[in-house]
């Protein structure tokens, strides 16, 4: 099994969920982290002076799914979380040894 | 005759008693609706500092600072309370020592009784509406030293300047002494007493105690826009108890005091907000509120005297000033006014304590400005900011210095990283 | 004889005096409990603006367009400050132009000095408790455009309508105009002037502008309901100035319309919170307020004509009529009116002033409704609330034509999606 | 002669007519001025329960329980408004039934009108001065039960509380009934009243309903200190209407108290401060605000009584004693009293009302105590708790048992863990 | 070594951790997630109108432990997080190949 | 391509993103957690009771590098997030075994 970790903007989140769950992906964990890549930070202003925002807030998706549904995750969300600007995002995968559902104790893909 | 003799003598009576009733209902005694007016001022200016002052300070600074930079201000409140019904009262308002202090004949308010009064109200009306002045003063100073003054120095710092520096200035303008007695300078509500002396106040403490660690280094942004803006609207509201209560009477002077400062106030926010756009395409809230003080500030010692076209010339021209202070000259001469107290409150208590005498209005007021043909006023006014001033600087460096004999000004440096609240307070603010 | 003659004159002299003196006091002057009263209540009455409603609003949006929403309010504070005392008050109180608006002898509050009175408080009083209103109309409108609207639009269209629809419906109702006057409607603190007026605006705008990005498909929720009760708790204890300060009179009238407002504020929220628990089993926070302030609302035209009977059946059918529009009208009808302002407002604006024309107690202010033998009242407030609405539909679909012939009135998408706060504002509202 | 005596008739006309127009607005009717500063109070009490407490307790909990905490005060506000104009007003104001309880001449207000008077201000004006107290007392025993009680169960609590111990113990300490009348007890603005009442009220309660779930295995933490400072700047700030205006007039009377309340609430804010330092070195905001809670509770019965000398005793060792059973008792006994209802209200009010028997200054409010040569007060003062505490007791107890005949007190242990804003009002405080 | 994750209830958070402590896995980090699995969303209010909320508040815990611990932690887990209903939770776990204690600079195993 | 975690004291954030920065790796996510380790507790006051905060806030960053470039961004982390005292945090390494930037859907160690 894999896990597919995506860093995106907060403002794609509703679609790539809807997109996910169109094609069968209904579990997804996600949550607010904040990152810097190409992207330039932005400018706050407070009192006259222009303060430089390094950090942008993003949104980090972690989806576990097997191995064989990697790739269409990938499709979805480069689809889906895609502008074109600097500031899209990335997509990490690694490896899951191991899954548990805790309400029913089954394991492996059965769990996911 | 016998007839007519009784019916006048009845007249008499009638009237006499009348006279006398109505007497004792006006001039002896108090005036209730004077006096409802000044309880609910002295309420309102209360409402300025706690919770006004301190959220719109608490907004502006760190989340891990917040609990620090009220109870800054709650420790205003608490230390004038006392104080002020131990000696400061008398000390100000009671009798008068070379123009520069008054004596200690009140000393515990000894003498004041529910029946005295002082002009139309109850002098212990009057008591607690010149208090909450002397409570807000000394709350406006720690926007200087937010994130880093160490809270028994702030206490004790507090103690020895409302004694050396407010006690003796506050008499001087107010309570007969030199500045607005003998010297004539005109302060309606406070543009020397509260704004001049607590914003060079702060100026120096930030010298003095230097920039917070990592200053220019780290953004160092409000952590909640939103108290900042409900403390600025406390201070617009309430100000209406701090310059329309300042007449002392519920009266047309007060009407027009209340409407001179809301016009100052809105024509500074417009200021400042056509500057934030001209500056940079955006309008910040924190500049729009900066600016409706900074004319609240402005339009302070000048509210008794002006009408509405001072007003908005006062409220106008105090946002360029500030707004010039705050994003320029701090930064050009690098001293660390967290929160500006020198470039809102110093420069706007200076320039409407000027811009008085250049607008006061005779049939406002009674009394004339440069405009009105009196130049005079003008010089006048400018003396009492000279002075004032010279009280300030040396009263404060004065009780810096003892307060550095007793304690140490500063928090360490790790506690600072860790924030106030924690390492000061035992406390955090926000849990999730 | 002689001894009497003097007797007597010396009688007539103390009378003459004492009745200048005490005519002095209470009747060509000012009464200063009346005046203590009421600017109180002007300053109540701005609280509820600043930061009363800006909070109301501000916690129902999501967190990153609660700078823009609560700088909504602060716009309209500034330029209503200014506006008033420049034309508004003259056009509305100064004199009257075919029933329909007042002259501009006043302009810059000429002649108005701080002796001039008006009824028993001074005429500066008079203008500030009046300007009050002026700004928290039309701070009201903004919530049915907040997250969207183009800050630049927003000023430019407050300024028409303030001019267009505010001040001739002000002086219609209040300044001796048709309504209020040759009609005789009955309008005792804004239900046409401030509810009918904003509610009907906010709905225009609403469909003018179109609905939120996303809107229906994302849920937008309330990101902070604190601040949401924050605001509707300054907005019920400000609404007593509001009510019980447009007698103009510290008196048993006031007192009334104090107990009334809090009466029909009561009934309202428990009638809300009644229909909630039906429907859903569960009793919402934000249901609660929105039913106090429907109650507020409907009371406000009542206020000084009702006893506590009718302040029950108008706060209890007002939330039931508010929640069919916000809950069912405006999902059938599809407008974005974002923050309900016309299922609050202006529902509970006309409910009002219809239920004064039923309920109108002559024991009370003096005038009749139909339940105290008077029909005809129900008539000419029905009259009333058409012209109204006339004159606001007009008025507003200029003021929004020639906006849009000068700036954008919407924001674009991006900036939306962005929040306006970062987008228009330059801020962050907080930060970790 | 005819000429004299048509002068001497002119005289007496114009006499006449003066006496009456004078006798109008000073003797039979209302003064306005004392009219203002009591619809002013009232504004002001109802801003200590909205939002004032309802913040000051809303911070003290969990963020899941926020929304449910303030409904407890809005829901007090929302019965008491209503039951006040119905029967409360009447069976404590109206007559006296054996010392014990009113009548009910004046059920839904009947005879009241806009022209009754009681003492020198309208009568509608001190019924909705009363009725604020009558819900900030209801509101203030929430501390006790917050996270846990189920909200069904609190609406018919406090109707049955409000009817079976605020009524009678009102009736009895103001309305002229035992403890105030034949007793002569002191209580000048609620020591006995309010926080006695609410304080044992609250203890009761917390001891039938049991801890919170995982109640001292999990940090129970507050999750918002800045919203308990407002609250609490409010309550401080409200405080002044509720002592000030207890005199019912704005006289030396009503300055004397706000002095003595601001002075009492400093004391005992440094008080707390202090016992802060010297257990832990580091000097809470929450321990601050408390004991500036505690210093305005215990100076409540006190304030139209004592002077300052008396009022910084009261301040200064009311928090001592507050402290002990906020952090040892309550830990001794585990009790759960949330919020320490019992151990700021109910023992500062109780302490509070001895030190009215001690300190009370006859050239204040013209009653003696203890230290003025009257060792009866003491006592009198004393056998006024014990009456108190007994009728809170059995009238709680009942109401208690009624309740829960109708429904379950407590929510579910699930409902709890999920927090109460989510299960019972179906909202979330807080959206990211 | 290996890193367990597992997203559980947050009202589960204090007996998890309380039971990893008592059987000696007493270092571990957490926070708080939103997530979508089988369970449904809940419903909230909006002046009369009901909006489903999707998503689910959960915390992540994560705990990095040497294998021959991943079973004993996985069974602490699902013990101490479970209440039967749909919403428990899930737990994934995956390789580390590499841990640094920062305050001694210590490697693998030791650092843990 | 590997995955640095570390787990770092909040007022070390600007530092270590400084030296990261100056190192050449300027793209990074991070984002709060609460931990335990071996540091204690905290003690926090409400109303004259000591409460002890067993979780304390961190602040994890993660950054995916080349394989190559691992051992130097552990080095920069432990030096800047470094005290010397109890609490200084950790660092996991794990394996990545694909990257995609969604704006040009590159792959692999271009996509860094
Ligand atoms: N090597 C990396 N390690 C960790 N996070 C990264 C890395 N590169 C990018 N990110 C995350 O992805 C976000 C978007 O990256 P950025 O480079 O701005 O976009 P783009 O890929 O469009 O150039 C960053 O804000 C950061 O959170
Ligand atoms: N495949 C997955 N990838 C990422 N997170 C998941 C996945 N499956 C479940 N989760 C997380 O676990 C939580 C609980 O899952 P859910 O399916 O509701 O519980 P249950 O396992 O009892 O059916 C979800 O809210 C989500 O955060
Ligand atoms: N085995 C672990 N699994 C997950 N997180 C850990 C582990 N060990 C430490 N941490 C995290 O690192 C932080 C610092 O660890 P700690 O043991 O206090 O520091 P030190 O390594 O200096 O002794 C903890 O608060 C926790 O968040």
């Amino acid at each position: 099994m894999k896990k597919v970790e995506a860093i995106i903007r907060p403002e794609k989140i509703e679609g790539v969920v809807d997109g996910l769950s169109k094609a069968g992906f209904n579990s997804l964990t996600f949550y607010d982290v904040k990152g810097r890549g190409k992207q330039g930070g932005l400018v706050e202003l407070f009192r006259g002076k222009a303060y430089k925002i390094e950090f942008i807030e993003k949104v980090k998706i972690e989806i576990v799914v097997s191995d064989s549904d990697v790739e269409k995750v990938i499709q979805i969300i480069t689809d889906k979380a895609f502008t074109g600007n600097i500031g899209d995002g990335k997509i990490f995968v690694s490896d899951i040894v191991e899954v548990v559902r805790i309400r029913t104790k089954e394991r492996g893909d059965k769990a996911l | 005759m016998k007839q007519l003799k009784i019916f006048t003598f009845a007249t008499f009576l009638i009237v006499a008693v009348g006279a006398i009733a109505f007497g004792q209902e006006s001039a002896p005694s108090a005036n209730s609706g004077d006096t409802a007016w000044l309880l609910t001022s002295a309420t309102l200016v209360l409402l300025m500092t706690i919770p006004g002052l301190a959220l719109f300070y608490g907004g502006m600074i760190r989340g891990k600072n917040v609990i620090s930079t009220i109870y800054y201000s709650v420790a205003a409140a608490f230390t004038v309370s006392i104080t002020w019904v131990i000696y400061q009262y008398s000390l100000i308002f009671s009798g008068d020592i070379g123009g520069i202090i008054g004596n200690l004949d009140k000393l515990f308010l000894r003498g004041v009784t529910i029946d005295s009064v002082s002009g139309t109200i109850p002098e212990y009306v009057f008591v607690v509406f010149q208090m909450v002045f002397g409570i807000i003063t000394v709350a406006l100073i720690s926007g200087s030293i937010v994130e880093r003054m160490n809270f028994g120095a702030w206490i004790i710092f507090i103690l020895l300047w409302s004694l050396l520096v407010y006690t003796p200035l506050a008499h001087m303008v107010w309570g007969g002494g030199y500045i607005g007695g003998t010297l004539g300078a005109l302060d309606f509500a406070g543009g020397l007493v509260v704004h001049t002396s607590s914003g060079i106040t702060a100026l120096i403490l930030a010298i003095v105690l230097g920039e917070r660690v990592r200053y220019g280094k780290d953004n160092i942004l409000p952590h909640n826009i939103v108290y900042t803006f409900i403390g600025a609207a406390l201070l617009w509201v309430g100000w209406f108890g701090f310059n329309a209560g300042s007449g002392l009477a519920s009266d047309g002077l007060a009407g027009n005091a209340w409407l001179v400062t809301n016009t100052a106030a809105a024509a500074a926010g417009i200021s400042w907000m056509l500057i934030d756009y001209i500056v940079s395409r955006k309008v910040s809230l924190i500049g729009a509120v900066t600016g409706v003080v900074a004319g609240l500030v402005a339009i302070t010692p000048a509210s008794g005297f002006v009408n509405i076209g001072g007003a908005i010339f006062i409220g106008f021209t105090v946002s360029i000033l500030s707004y010039i202070f705050v994003s320029r000259v701090k930064k050009a001469l690098k001293y660390d006014d967290s929160l500006d107290v020198f470039g809102v409150h110093g420069v706007g208590g200076m320039w409407g304590a000027l811009m008085t005498g250049v607008f006061a209005d005779p049939s406002v007021g009674g009394k004339a400005g440069l405009l009105y043909g009196n130049p005079n006023q003008l010089l006048v006014q400018a003396i009492s900011i000279l002075i004032t001033i010279l009280l300030v600087v040396v009263g404060t460096l004065i009780s810096l210095f003892i307060t550095s004999l007793i304690t140490k000004l500063r928090v360490e440096p790790q506690e600072e990283v860790y924030g106030l609240d924690f390492s000061l307070h035992g406390e955090k603010a926000y849990e999730k």
